[in-house]
């Protein structure tokens, strides 16, 4: 089963795992993203981090991403949801989970949904320190770890 | 047109209506084009190399051809998750 | 911080993910094995599960595996908790949990620790079918898993 | 010694104290001799292939010499996780 939720409520990971364990899997691997202070360099802590998103192409783009990762790794079950709108450092972001019969296929396929959404979903993160807003560069790490799920392991 | 994130902050609207000229047949074209319209589109549109695009909400690379899109989208590479 | 739990208690997974997210890391991976059914091969339902272990010995080979992943990634939390005793299918056999400042080393940190506690610490299960008890034979599969790590990425 | 799962249910004893002769230096040394005191070792021990060791709690491979250990543990593949 593929369940993907974008919306501005707090994630509850604890109920997104039960989901996922309850699909009869042997093995279920996780991913939450945590907002953090310190999101992109050092220029003193962040304290709301804002993300946009565009509605509609958003839930496509995350579904399409776990339906490609059910079918490669054989996953019985692919959670992603993605939290949008304020947030504050410590609440989680994202949460990724997988269930397959076996760790490996839910460890690639956690890994795999995590690193495409950072490039094939679109989210567009603004962070606020001192009462100044500025939007989130991309980083160039975030399309290498997606292309190397393009040439194979 | 869709705009987002600081792309729709600099043009200064998220979206807008346009008739562009017929000889831009890309979204590079267009981007050019719209770069003309006014100060904002200009600096949303200085650097190319931050620009992504979308046509009809399919992520598409920015010299792929207009063809009979209704909506094409201009923002920054995502930065999600 | 390191947590290492060995014992016969239910693994209550959302506390521990919790308690994983706590640490002040922007990512947090986690890995849950449940009790398959058909645990081997298809010889009819697994109806108990027994997992015999090496008290003491247990306990340093996931202490040592938790910290070789810490210094590895530089992981802010490592937490590898590995139920012991009768379970039955569908409950927790293990769960591992590894925060990191970025998603790459709490994922690799997780895939780590769970392929290497497959061949390095000392635990021999024991299903229970038709009332027929059998010692579940080593894959082959794990030893490779686990020497992966030894040559880099 | 110590014996775990299978290898403990065949030779009859989790725990054992041996003297064994001087020239068994090794541990793969150790179990041949052990394999000739019962019925139950010899079964325990016929297929070396299938049998791990600890010298001490440490894991070592069955050609590594005994030293002085004071506990020498035969026990199957660990199937954890």
């Amino acid at each position: 089963m593929i369940r993907v939720v974008v919306g501005c409520d707090a994630i509850d990971a604890a109920a997104e795992l039960a989901e996922a364990e309850a699909a009869g899997a042997g093995a279920v691997a996780t991913f939450t993203g945590l907002v953090r202070a310190d999101a992109s360099e050092d220029e003193g802590d962040v304290d709301v981090l804002e993300l946009e998103h565009w509605p509609g192409a958003t839930e496509r783009a995350l579904a399409a991403i776990a339906e490609a990762a059910r079918q490669r790794w054989s996953c019985l079950h692919l959670t992603i949801v993605h939290r949008v709108g304020a947030m504050r450092p410590g609440e989680r972001i994202v949460f990724v989970a997988a269930a397959a019969p076996h760790r490996a296929a839910a460890l690639d396929a956690c890994a795999y949904c995590i690193d495409r959404l950072k490039t094939d979903a679109p989210f567009w993160k603004r962070e606020t320190r001192d009462g100044v807003a500025r939007w989130v560069d991309a980083r160039g790490g975030d399309e290498a770890a997606a292309t190397r799920w393009d040439t194979g392991e | 047109m869709l705009y987002v994130a600081w792309v729709r902050e600099r043009v200064g609207t998220g979206q807008e209506d346009v008739m562009p000229p017929a000889d831009a047949k890309t979204v590079a074209g267009l981007v050019d084009w719209l770069a003309g319209t006014s100060a904002g589109h200009a600096e949303a549109f200085a650097d190319r190399t931050r620009l992504r695009a979308a046509i009809d909400g399919a992520f598409v690379p920015l010299d792929s051809p207009l063809g009979d899109a209704a909506e094409v989208a201009i923002f920054p590479p995502v930065t999600g998750g």
